[in-house]
C-alpha cells in the first residue's frame, strides 16, 4: 500500500523526533498548507471565508491554547472565554488609546494581558485540583464578564458597553478583505501551532504532561509543580488571549462582553475534548466539529425538504448537536484525533489486520 | 570487588504518624556508599513511608535525615532530587499518557534548561540539548532492553515492563542514590532475574547506592549487602542478610517458619 | 422567471428572549405572506424570505447576516441592539440598510453620518424622553420632578445602557435623582435589584428589559411589594408575554407603545382572512394582533413600503437593491391616506423620513395592563426635539470622528 | 477431566481498541471444585483472559471477537459482570482497586452487595474474612487509600470473598504481599477450596506457589496457550523449571549470578 | 437596619433555593462520580413537563380542581424524569463506564443540549406558568420597629421549607444504608464496583431518577417563582459554586454552601456593590469559592482529596 513507513529508517535522533516521521504524512501536510494558503483564499466565497474559515481558524487557535492547559497539563478550565475577552479588550485598548499602535503589537499585547490573568488564576491550581479547579476557573469567567460590563475603563468609556474596531492594517497594507483577514488568521494559527508542537515535544511539554499524569511522581523526579503549572497557564492563556483579540478584531469587528460568555468557554472545552485532549491536531478537528456542525444542522430543514419552522429546526439542531457529542465521546473518548490515528494505524497494517 | 564506602545517608530517630496511625516510630539506620541496602517487613510496616520521608514526599514529625553531610528535616521532593536521589514507586507512578521514551526523558528534566522561547523555535540550543539528552536516554533504553517499546504509550505495556520503565525513568536522573520500592512485585522468576541483573549492573557499573524494598526473600538475601527489618513502624532487625535471616523476631514477624 | 424581492429575516425563536422574539418574527412573516396573497407582491414582484435564528446572540447574528446577505438581501431588521451595533460597521461596505425600529443606536437617527441605519419611529432617547414627560405630567409639571427618585432597572447590555445619556441630561434639567440598577443578562436573577429598589424606595421605576427579564421584574416587584402602578416600561417591556404569566400581579403596570394592539385593524383582519384562514399562518391565531406581533408587522410593512417607494423611482416591477431600498427608506412618506390604503389606520401614526432624518416620527403612548389586556392610558407624546437633536448631532459627530467619516453631502442623498 | 468443566473457554480472541490483538485463540477448562493456575510472563494475556471471563473488558475498550466462553454450559460472553457475580463468579482485579474513599470495612461490606441471605450470614462472612486477615481488622476504620499496598491487596481479596462466590478469578493475589501473607493467602485458597468447594482460576507470576497449590496449570505466552498439564507434571518440566521456577538443571541459581547468557525458551524455537 | 435584615433574609431564602439545585449535583456525583452539568437542563425539562401537563389536563380531560391537577401533573412529570434517567443510562452512561471525569462531564453537557432541545420541542418555548398556590404577595413583620416593616416573601419561605424537608430526607437516605454505600463505591471506581457485582446500570437509573425528582421539585418551585422558560436551565450556574463550596460529596454541604452563598452574595451586592459598580453577585459566589478552596481544597464538607504514591 501507499501508506507505509517500511524502508524509511531514521538514522539520527533528530530525524526520529520529527513532527511527522512518515514521508507520506509530510507530503500530505505540504499539500494541506498549500491549499490553505493559496487555494482556499482564491476559490472561497466571502461567506465561506467570513462565516466558516475565519471563525474556524480563530477558534482552533483558542482550542489549541486551551489544549495546552487541559490536554497537556491536565488542569480543566471553564474560564477560557474570559481569557479571550481579556485578550480582545487589552488589544482594543491598545488600539483605542495609543494612536498608531501597530496591529500585530496590539494583538500580542492582548495575549500578554491574558497571560497575566492566566498566571493569576493559575496560582490556585497549586492547591486546587480536578473538578474543584474547574469550577474555580469559572470565577475568572464571571469576574471578567462582569468587569467588561461594569468597569468603564475596560471599554475605554464606551457608553453602550459595545466596542468596535475599524480599518485594520498591517504595515500600511489593509486587512479588510475577507481573504486578507483569513490569511492573517491562518498565519497566526500556523505559527502558534508549530511553536506549541515544539514546546510540547520538548522538556517543558513533558513536565506539563508529567504533572497531568501523576503530580507526586513528577515532583519526585525533580519537576517543580509551580513552574510547570504556571508555565502551562501562561502559554495557554497567551494563545487564548491572542485568539480572543483576533476574534474581536478580525471576526466580529464590534463586540460586547457577551461575545466571550460562558458558552464560549464550554464550546472551547468541547472542541478540546471532542477533538482530542493532548493533541495539536485535535484542536483543529474539534474546532471544525463545533463550528461547522451547527451550520450544517441549520440547513437541516432545507436538506430534509421537510417544512420545519425555525424554532423546531434549531431545537432539533441542538438535540443532534448534543447527541453527536455523546456519540463521539462513546465512540472514542480520546477524541477525533485518536479516531483519525486509529484509522491511520489500520491503514498502515492493511491488508493484514492487527 | 565492590568497595563499600562511607555512610551517605543517615536516618536518625524518624517518627511519622498519620492521625492515630503510627507509620514509623523512632527509626534509625544508615546507608553506605555503593551498597545495596534492603528494607523488609510485613505489609503496612512503614517501608514505603520510609522512602517517602527520605525523598521529601512526607515530612516526618521527628528525627532528621542526613544526606551526604546535609541534614534535613523537611525538603521538597525537587530539592532531594537535585541532590541525586531517584526512586521508583510501589504502585507504578508512570505518566500514563506518555510514551516510554517521553517517560524516561522526564528523568532528564533536571538537566534541561532551555526556556520556552528556544523550545518554541526548536532550533539551535534547544534542539542540541534535546538530542544530547535523548542519546543518554537511548542508552538506558538499550540497557533495559525495551527498544521495541520506545514509542508505545506506557499504559498499554504489561505490568512488568511498566516496572522496568519506572526504573528507567529513575536511572535517567543518573542518581547517586536510588530508592526502589518493590521493583519485582508481580514478576515471574525470569523477569525477576532480569531485574536483578539491571539493579546489580547499575550498582556495579555506576556505583549507585541502592535502597531496596522487596518481599521476595530469595532476591533480598541474594543481592543485598545489609538488611533493615521493620514491623509496625519499629525497627526489629538490622544487619547482614544471613544474620537477619536467623533473627528470631524477624522470623516471627515476617519470614514465617518456612524460610 | 418571476421576479422576487428577498427579505432576510433575523429572528430568535429559542432561548431566553424567544417569548418576545417569536411574535415579532411571526408578524414579519405573516405580513410578507399577506402582501403576496392580497396584492400578488409589490407591483408584481413576489416577496420571498428566509429566516435565520440568532438566539439574540451577536455573533450568531453576524453569521446570519453574512449568510443571508449573499442571497440577495436588501434590508435587514436585526431584532437586537447588540447585533445592530455589530452590523453598523459592516453595512456601509455591503450597502444594505438596517431598519431598527424603536431600538438600535439612538444617534443613528442622524442620516448624515449613519447612512445605512434607520431607527424609524423612535429610539431609546426618544423613549426615555417621553417617559419623563409622562411622569412630569402625572406629577403636574416637569418642575415637580425635583427631588423625586427615579430608578432605571435595565438590561445590562448596549440596549439597556442606551437611555442613560438622555436620562442624565433630563436629570440635570429637572433635578430628580436617577438611580441606575443594572440587571445582568438574561435577567432571571433580580432579587438583589429589587431589594435595592425596596431599600431606595424610588417614586418611579423605569423598566428597560427584554425577554424573560420583564416578567421576572414584575414578579420580583410583586414579591418585594413595589407598586406596579409606579412602574413604566420601555416599548419592549410592555407586551403580552411580559405579563401573561404574572396575570393579576402585573395589574397597573405601564409601558410605552409605538403601535396599537388587538385584532380590529384592517390589516390584521386581512391577515386572519387571507393568511391564517388559508392555513398559511405562521404562529397561533390568537397571537395575531398582539403588541409585538403588530410591531413586527409594522417593521415589515415599512420595509415593503420602502421597496415600493424605491420602485417608484427606479422602476416598477423591478427587484430593488440595497442602495435603492435605502433611497426608499429615506423618502418614506406615509400619510393617513396611505396608511389607510395599507390597512394600517390607527396602527401607527403617519411617518415621513428624509436623508438626514432617519427616524421619521418620535411619537408614543403609554398603555397599562389591567390584569387581562393592555389598554391605552395616555395621549400621544412627541419626544422633545430640542433636547434630543443636539445630543444626536454631538454623538453622531463623535462617531464620525472616530471612524474618520465625513458627513454625507446633499448630492449623496440623491443617489 | 471426565465431568463437564465448570468454565469452558474456547478459542477466544480479544482485541483492545479495535486494533491490538492480545489473545490469539485461548482455550482452557476449569473443572468444578478445582484450582487452576494461569501462568505466563508479563503481557502474556492472563489478565485479559480473566477479564474476558468476568466481562470486564468493556471498560477497557476491549472485546471478545472470536470463540466462546461457557459457564456450566451457558454462553456468558454477553452477560454483564453483575450477572456473573450473581452466578457466583467474582474477579479480584489486578492492582487492588479498593474503593479509595471507603473504609476497609465498608469496602468489605460492598462485596456483599449481591448477597440475599440476610444480615447475619453477611456478618458471619465478615468475621471469617477478619480471621483470615487479622491485619484488616486492625485497619477496619481507615480509608482504603491510606492503607499500605499489601493491606489493600488483602482488602481486595477479602471483598471478593464477601460475595460468597462459587468461583473466584484471582489476578496476581500474591503481588506485593509479604512472604508470610502469600503463604497465608494460598492456604486460604486451599482452605476455601477444600471446605466450601470454591473453584479458583488463578493468574500468577509466582509460579512456584501457584503450582504448589493448583491442580492444573496453563502456560500462556503471547496470547496463546503454549503448554498445559497437571500441576505436578508442570513442576517437573525442564522449561518450566528453568524459566518459571528459577531452578536450572543444577538447582536454584542465585539472583546474584544471573548476569549470564540467557537461554531461549524451547517453545519459541 | 431594616434593609440589612431584609437582605439577610432574602439571601437565606435564595440560598435555600440554590441548595435545592445543588442537591441534584451532589446526588449524582456522590453516586457515580459524574459531575452532571445537565442538572440545569433537567430542572427545565421537569418543570416544562409539569407546567404543560397541568395546562393540558383540564383542557383535554375536563378535570379541574387545582390540587388534583397539580398532583397528577407532578406524577406525570416524575414518570417522564424516570424515563429520561433510563434513557440516559441506556444510551450514554452505560457506554462510558470507566472513563475519566472530564469525558463524563462533557457527556453530560451533551445530554444537557439534548434535553434542552427536546424539552422545548416537545413542550414549547414560551413562558409557562406553574401555579401550585404559593402566595405571591409578601408579608411585613415588625412594622412597629422598622419603618415599612421587614419584608419576607411568603413564597420564598414556603419554598425554603420544602427544600429543607427534601434535603433532610435525602441525607438520611444516603447515610449508612447499604445502597448508599454501593453508590459511593461506584463513584470511586466503576470497574471495581462492577467486579464485585454492583449492577451499574440499575444504580445509575436509580440515582438519575432521584436526581430527576429533585430537579422536578426544584423546577416546580423555581418555575412557580419565575415562570417556566428556557432560562430556568441557567439557574444551575448559580448552584455550581454552592456545590463546590459545600464539597462535591456532601449533602449537608449543599445546604450550608447554599445559605452561605445566598447570604454572602446578597449582602455583598447590597453593601459592596455600590462601591464596585454593582452586579457583583454575579461573581461573588465563585470568588468566595475560590478563596475557600485555597484553604480547604475539597470544599467545606467534601471528602478529603486523596493523593499519595
Ligand atoms: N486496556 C488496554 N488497552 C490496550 N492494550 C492492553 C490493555 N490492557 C492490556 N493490554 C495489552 O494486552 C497484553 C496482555 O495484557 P495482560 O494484562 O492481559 O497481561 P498479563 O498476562 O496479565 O501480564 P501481567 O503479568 O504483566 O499482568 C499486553 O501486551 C498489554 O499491553
Ligand atoms: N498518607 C497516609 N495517610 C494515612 N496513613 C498512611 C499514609 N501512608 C501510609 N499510611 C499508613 O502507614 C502504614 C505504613 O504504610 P506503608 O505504605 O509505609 O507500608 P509498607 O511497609 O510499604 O507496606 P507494603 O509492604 O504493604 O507496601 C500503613 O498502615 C498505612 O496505612
Ligand atoms: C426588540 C429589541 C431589539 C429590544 C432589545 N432588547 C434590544 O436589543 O434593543
Ligand atoms: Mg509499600
Ligand atoms: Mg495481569
Amino acid at each position: 500500500m501507499l501508506y507505509r513507513e517500511n524502508g524509511q529508517f531514521k538514522t539520527t535522533y533528530g530525524a526520529d523526533s520529527q513532527i511527522l516521521p512518515i514521508r507520506q504524512d509530510r507530503i500530505a501536510f505540504a499539500v494541506l498548507m498549500a491549499a490553505a494558503f493559496v487555494v482556499v483564499p482564491m476559490v472561497s466565497s466571502e461567506y465561506l471565508l467570513r462565516a466558516i474559515f475565519i471563525p474556524f481558524l480563530i477558534l482552533s487557535l483558542a482550542a489549541l491554547g486551551l489544549n495546552v492547559l487541559v490536554g497537556y497539563c491536565g488542569q480543566i478550565s471553564l474560564g477560557s472565554g474570559a481569557f479571550m475577552a481579556v485578550g480582545a479588550y487589552v488589544a482594543y485598548n491598545c488600539q483605542a488609546r495609543f494612536e498608531g499602535m501597530p496591529l500585530i503589537v496590539s494583538l500580542l499585547a492582548g495575549g500578554l494581558g491574558a497571560t497575566v490573568l492566566g498566571v493569576a488564576f493559575g496560582l490556585p491550581s497549586l492547591r486546587i485540583k480536578g473538578l474543584y479547579l474547574a469550577v474555580a476557573t469559572l470565577a475568572a469567567q464571571f469576574f471578567v464578564d462582569w468587569a467588561c460590563l461594569r468597569l468603564p475603563w475596560v471599554t475605554n468609556g464606551s457608553s453602550s458597553g459595545s466596542v468596535s474596531i475599524a480599518g485594520l492594517s498591517i504595515g500600511g497594507i489593509s486587512v479588510e478583505s475577507p481573504a486578507s483577514r483569513y490569511l492573517l488568521c491562518l498565519s497566526f494559527v500556523v505559527v502558534f501551532a508549530l511553536a506549541t508542537k515544539n514546546i510540547v515535544r520538548g522538556h517543558i511539554g513533558r513536565s506539563w504532561m508529567a504533572m497531568r499524569d501523576m503530580d507526586v511522581a513528577a515532583a519526585v523526579i525533580g519537576i517543580r509543580p509551580m513552574q510547570a503549572k504556571l508555565s502551562a497557564f501562561a502559554v495557554s492563556s497567551f494563545i487564548i488571549g491572542v485568539a480572543g483579540a483576533l476574534w474581536g478584531f478580525v471576526h466580529l469587528g464590534s463586540w460586547e462582553p457577551a461575545a466571550f460568555g460562558i458558552n464560549r468557554s464550554f464550546d472551547l472545552l468541547f472542541m478540546v475534548i471532542i477533538g482530542g485532549l493532548g493533541s495539536i491536531s485535535g484542536a483543529f478537528f474539534g474546532a471544525a466539529f463545533i463550528v461547522v456542525l451547527p451550520l450544517l444542522l441549520d440547513k437541516l430543514p432545507y436538506w430534509t425538504g421537510l417544512p420545519m419552522d425555525t424554532a423546531t429546526a434549531s431545537h432539533l439542531a441542538l438535540m443532534i448537536f448534543g447527541a453527536l457529542i455523546v456519540f463521539f465521546l462513546i465512540k472514542e473518548p480520546h477524541g477525533l484525533a485518536r479516531l483519525w490515528a486509529t484509522a491511520k494505524e489500520k491503514l498502515r497494517l492493511w491488508p493484514f489486520p492487527h | 570487588m565492590k568497595r563499600i564506602g562511607d555512610v551517605v545517608l543517615d536516618v536518625k530517630n524518624i517518627s511519622l504518624a498519620f492521625g492515630g496511625v503510627k507509620a514509623l516510630t523512632d527509626i534509625s539506620f544508615d546507608v553506605r556508599e555503593h551498597e545495596v541496602r534492603a528494607i523488609i517487613g510485613p505489609n503496612g510496616a512503614g517501608k514505603s513511608s520510609m522512602l517517602n520521608c527520605i525523598n521529601g514526599v512526607y515530612q516526618p514529625q521527628h528525627g532528621a535525615i542526613t544526606l551526604r553531610g546535609k541534614t534535613y528535616h523537611g525538603m521538597s521532593p525537587r530539592q532531594v532530587a537535585e541532590m541525586g536521589v531517584a526512586r521508583t514507586f510501589q504502585n507504578l507512578a508512570l505518566f500514563k499518557g506518555m510514551s516510554v521514551l517521553d517517560n524516561i526523558m522526564t528523568g532528564r528534566n533536571l538537566r534541561m534548561r532551555r526556556g520556552l522561547f528556544w523550545q518554541a523555535l526548536h532550533l539551535g540550543p534547544a534542539r542540541r540539548e534535546e538530542t544530547e539528552q535523548r542519546a543518554a536516554v537511548e542508552r538506558i533504553i538499550d540497557f533495559l532492553e525495551i527498544q521495541a517499546h520506545r514509542k508505545t504509550p506506557v499504559g498499554r505495556l504489561p505490568y512488568g515492563l511498566q516496572k522496568r520503565v519506572d526504573l528507567g525513568r529513575a536511572l535517567a536522573m543518573e542518581p547517586s542514590l536510588l530508592l526502589l520500592d518493590e521493583p519485582m512485585a508481580g514478576m515471574n522468576v525470569e523477569e525477576k532475574q532480569d531485574m536483578c541483573r539491571f539493579i546489580l549492573d547499575v550498582n556495579d557499573e555506576f556505583g549507585t547506592t541502592i535502597v531496596l524494598i522487596e518481599h521476595d526473600m530469595g532476591v533480598v538475601m541474594d543481592i543485598s549487602d545489609r538488611v533493615v527489618v521493620l514491623d509496625y513502624g519499629k525497627k526489629i532487625g538490622d544487619g547482614a542478610p544471613d544474620d537477619v535471616r536467623k533473627n528470631e523476631d524477624v522470623i516471627k514477624a515476617y519470614l514465617g517458619a518456612a524460610h | 422567471q418571476a421576479k422576487e424581492q428577498f427579505f432576510p429575516l433575523l429572528v430568535y425563536r429559542t432561548g431566553p428572549y424567544s417569548p418576545n422574539g417569536t411574535p415579532w418574527a411571526n408578524g414579519k412573516q405573516d405580513y410578507i405572506k399577506l402582501i403576496n396573497a392580497r396584492d400578488g407582491g409589490v407591483n408584481g414582484v413576489k416577496l420571498t424570505f428566509e429566516e435565520c435564528e440568532t438566539g439574540y446572540a451577536t455573533d450568531k447574528g453576524v453569521e446570519c447576516y453574512e449568510r443571508l446577505k449573499g442571497k440577495g438581501a436588501s434590508v435587514f431588521d436585526p431584532q437586537a441592539t447588540g447585533i445592530t451595533f455589530a452590523l453598523t460597521d459592516k453595512v456601509p461596505n455591503d450597502k444594505i440598510p438596517l431598519i431598527t425600529l424603536g431600538y438600535g443606536l439612538s444617534a443613528s437617527a442622524d442620516g448624515g453620518v449613519f447612512a445605512w441605519n434607520f431607527p424609524l419611529m423612535g429610539s431609546y432617547w426618544t423613549a426615555s424622553d417621553i417617559l419623563i414627560q409622562h411622569l412630569g405630567k402625572k406629577e403636574g409639571g416637569l418642575d415637580k420632578l425635583k427631588g423625586k427618585k427615579i430608578a432605571l432597572v435595565y438590561h445590562d447590555s448596549p440596549f439597556g445602557k442606551e437611555p442613560i445619556p438622555l436620562l442624565d441630561e433630563r436629570q440635570k434639567m429637572h433635578g430628580f435623582e436617577l438611580i441606575k440598577i443594572p440587571v445582568t443578562a438574561p435577567g432571571v436573577e433580580q432579587k438583589s435589584a429589587w431589594l435595592e429598589v425596596r431599600k431606595q424606595r424610588p417614586d418611579y421605576v423605569l423598566l428597560w428589559g427584554w425577554g424573560v427579564m420583564n416578567s421576572t421584574a414584575l414578579k420580583e416587584a410583586q414579591a418585594t411589594g413595589y407598586p406596579r402602578e409606579k412602574m413604566y416600561g420601555v416599548w419592549w417591556s410592555g407586551a403580552e408575554p411580559d405579563v401573561k404569566d404574572v396575570g393579576e400581579g402585573a395589574k397597573g403596570y405601564n409601558a410605552l407603545n409605538l403601535n396599537t394592539s388587538g385584532q380590529s385593524p384592517k390589516v390584521i383582519q386581512d391577515i386572519l382572512k387571507l393568511v391564517h384562514d388559508k392555513g398559511q399562518g405562521t404562529g397561533p391565531k390568537d397571537e395575531v394582533g398582539s403588541v409585538l406581533y403588530t410591531r413586527g408587522l409594522v417593521i415589515q410593512a415599512l420595509a415593503v413600503e420602502a421597496v415600493r417607494r424605491a420602485q417608484e423611482r427606479f422602476g416598477k416591477g423591478k427587484v430593488m437593491t440595497g442602495e435603492q431600498v435605502r433611497w426608499g427608506l429615506e423618502n418614506l412618506s406615509l400619510d393617513d391616506k396611505k396608511l389607510a390604503a395599507l390597512g394600517l389606520t390607527g396602527v401607527i401614526r403617519p411617518i415621513s423620513t428624509s436623508c438626514t432624518d432617519h427616524q421619521g416620527s418620535t411619537w408614543a403612548r403609554v398603555h397599562t395592563w389591567d390584569g387581562a389586556k393592555w389598554a391605552f392610558s395616555s395621549d400621544w407624546y412627541e419626544a422633545d426635539a430640542q433636547i434630543i437633536k443636539p445630543m444626536v448631532k454631538a454623538a453622531a459627530d463623535k462617531y464620525a470622528g472616530e471612524k474618520k467619516l465625513t458627513r454625507r453631502s446633499p448630492a449623496d442623498c440623491q443617489s | 477431566m471426565s465431568q463437564a468443566p465448570l468454565l469452558d473457554v474456547n478459542g477466544i480472541e480479544v482485541i483492545y481498541n479495535h486494533v491490538i490483538l492480545v489473545l490469539k485463540g485461548v482455550s482452557l477448562q476449569v473443572p468444578e471444585r478445582k484450582i487452576v493456575a494461569l501462568l505466563g510472563g508479563n503481557g502474556a494475556g492472563k489478565t485479559t483472559t480473566l477479564r474476558a471471563v468476568s466481562n470486564l473488558l468493556e471498560g477497557e475498550r476491549g472485546e471478545v471477537t472470536k470463540g466462546s466462553i461457557e459457564l456450566r454450559g451457558e454462553r456468558i460472553e454477553k452477560l454483564s459482570t453483575s450477572a456473573m457475580v450473581e452466578r457466583g463468579v467474582v474477579q479480584v482485579m489486578e492492582g487492588r482497586h479498593c474503593f479509595a474513599h471507603l473504609t476497609i470495612e465498608e469496602n468489605l461490606m460492598t462485596g456483599a452487595y449481591t448477597r440475599k441471605d440476610g444480615r447475619a450470614a453477611v456478618a458471619a462472612t465478615l468475621d471469617k474474612v477478619y480471621t483470615y486477615f487479622p491485619r484488616l481488622k486492625t485497619r477496619r476504620a481507615s480509608q482504603a487509600a491510606y492503607t499500605s499496598g499489601g493491606e489493600q491487596q488483602m482488602c481486595a481479596i477479602g471483598r471478593a470473598l464477601m460475595a460468597n462466590p462459587k468461583m473466584v478469578l484471582l489476578d496476581e493475589p500474591s503481588m506485593g504481599l509479604a512472604p508470610q501473607i502469600v503463604e497465608e493467602v494460598f492456604e486460604i485458597v486451599r482452605d476455601l477450596n477444600a471446605r466450601e468447594g470454591t473453584t479458583f482460576l488463578l493468574a500468577e507470576q509466582n509460579t512456584n506457589m501457584a503450582l504448589r497449590y493448583a491442580d492444573y496449570g496453563y502456560i500462556l505466552e503471547n496470547g496463546r496457550v503454549v503448554m498445559d498439564g497437571a500441576a505436578a507434571a508442570l513442576r517437573e518440566n525442564e522449561d518450566v523449571k528453568e524459566f518459571y521456577l528459577g531452578v536450572g538443571g543444577e538447582g536454584r541459581r542465585s539472583f546474584k549470578d544471573v548476569k549470564s547468557y540467557k537461554r531461549r525458551k524451547r517453545w519459541l524455537a | 437596619m431594616g434593609p440589612f435584615i431584609e437582605t439577610l433574609i432574602g439571601g437565606l431564602m435564595a440560598g435555600m433555593l440554590y441548595s435545592l439545585i445543588a442537591l441534584g449535583f451532589v446526588l449524582i456525583f456522590k453516586a457515580s462520580g459524574v459531575f452532571n452539568f445537565a442538572q440545569g437542563a433537567m430542572v427545565l425539562f421537569a418543570a416544562l413537563a409539569m407546567a404543560r401537563f397541568a395546562e393540558w389536563l383540564p383542557k383535554f380531560t375536563g378535570l379541574d380542581g387545582k390540587l388534583v391537577v397539580n398532583v397528577i401533573a407532578f406524577l406525570g412529570a416524575l414518570a417522564v424524569m424516570v424515563v429520561v434517567a433510563w434513557l440516559v443510562e441506556r444510551l450514554a452512561l452505560s457506554k462510558l463506564v470507566n472513563q475519566e471525569g472530564v469525558t463524563l462531564l462533557m457527556a453530560t453537557l451533551g445530554i444537557a443540549y439534548l434535553l434542552e432541545g427536546a424539552g422545548q420541542m416537545i413542550f414549547g418555548n414560551d413562558i409557562y406558568k406553574i401555579d401550585i398556590g404559593l402566595p405571591k404577595d409578601p408579608m411585613f413583620l415588625f412594622e412597629q420597629q422598622f419603618e415599612g416593616g421587614i419584608l419576607v416573601s411568603k413564597e420564598d419561605l414556603y419554598a425554603a421549607l420544602i427544600a429543607a424537608a427534601l434535603v433532610a430526607g435525602l441525607s438520611l437516605f444516603f447515610q449508612k444504608t447499604a445502597t448508599g454505600r454501593a453508590l459511593r463505591a461506584v463513584a470511586d471506581d466503576h470497574q471495581a464496583a462492577q467486579s464485585i457485582g454492583i449492577p451499574l446500570s440499575r444504580i445509575w437509573v436509580i440515582v438519575w431518577s432521584v436526581a430527576g425528582f429533585v430537579a422536578l421539585v426544584a423546577g416546580m418551585i423555581w418555575g412557580s417563582k419565575l415562570g417556566v422558560q428556557f432560562s430556568l436551565s441557567l439557574v444551575a450556574l448559580k448552584a455550581l459554586p454552592v456545590v463546590i463550596l459545600g464539597g462535591l460529596t456532601s449533602v449537608p454541604g449543599a445546604i450550608v454552601g447554599g445559605l452561605l452563598i445566598g447570604v454572602g452574595e446578597k449582602l455583598s451586592e447590597a453593601y459592596l456593590g455600590p462601591m464596585l459598580g454593582g452586579g457583583i453577585e454575579y461573581w461573588f459566589g465563585y470568588v468566595l469559592v475560590l478563596v475557600v478552596l485555597l484553604v480547604r481544597p475539597q470544599g467545606l464538607f467534601g471528602e478529603k482529596i486523596i493523593d499519595r504514591v
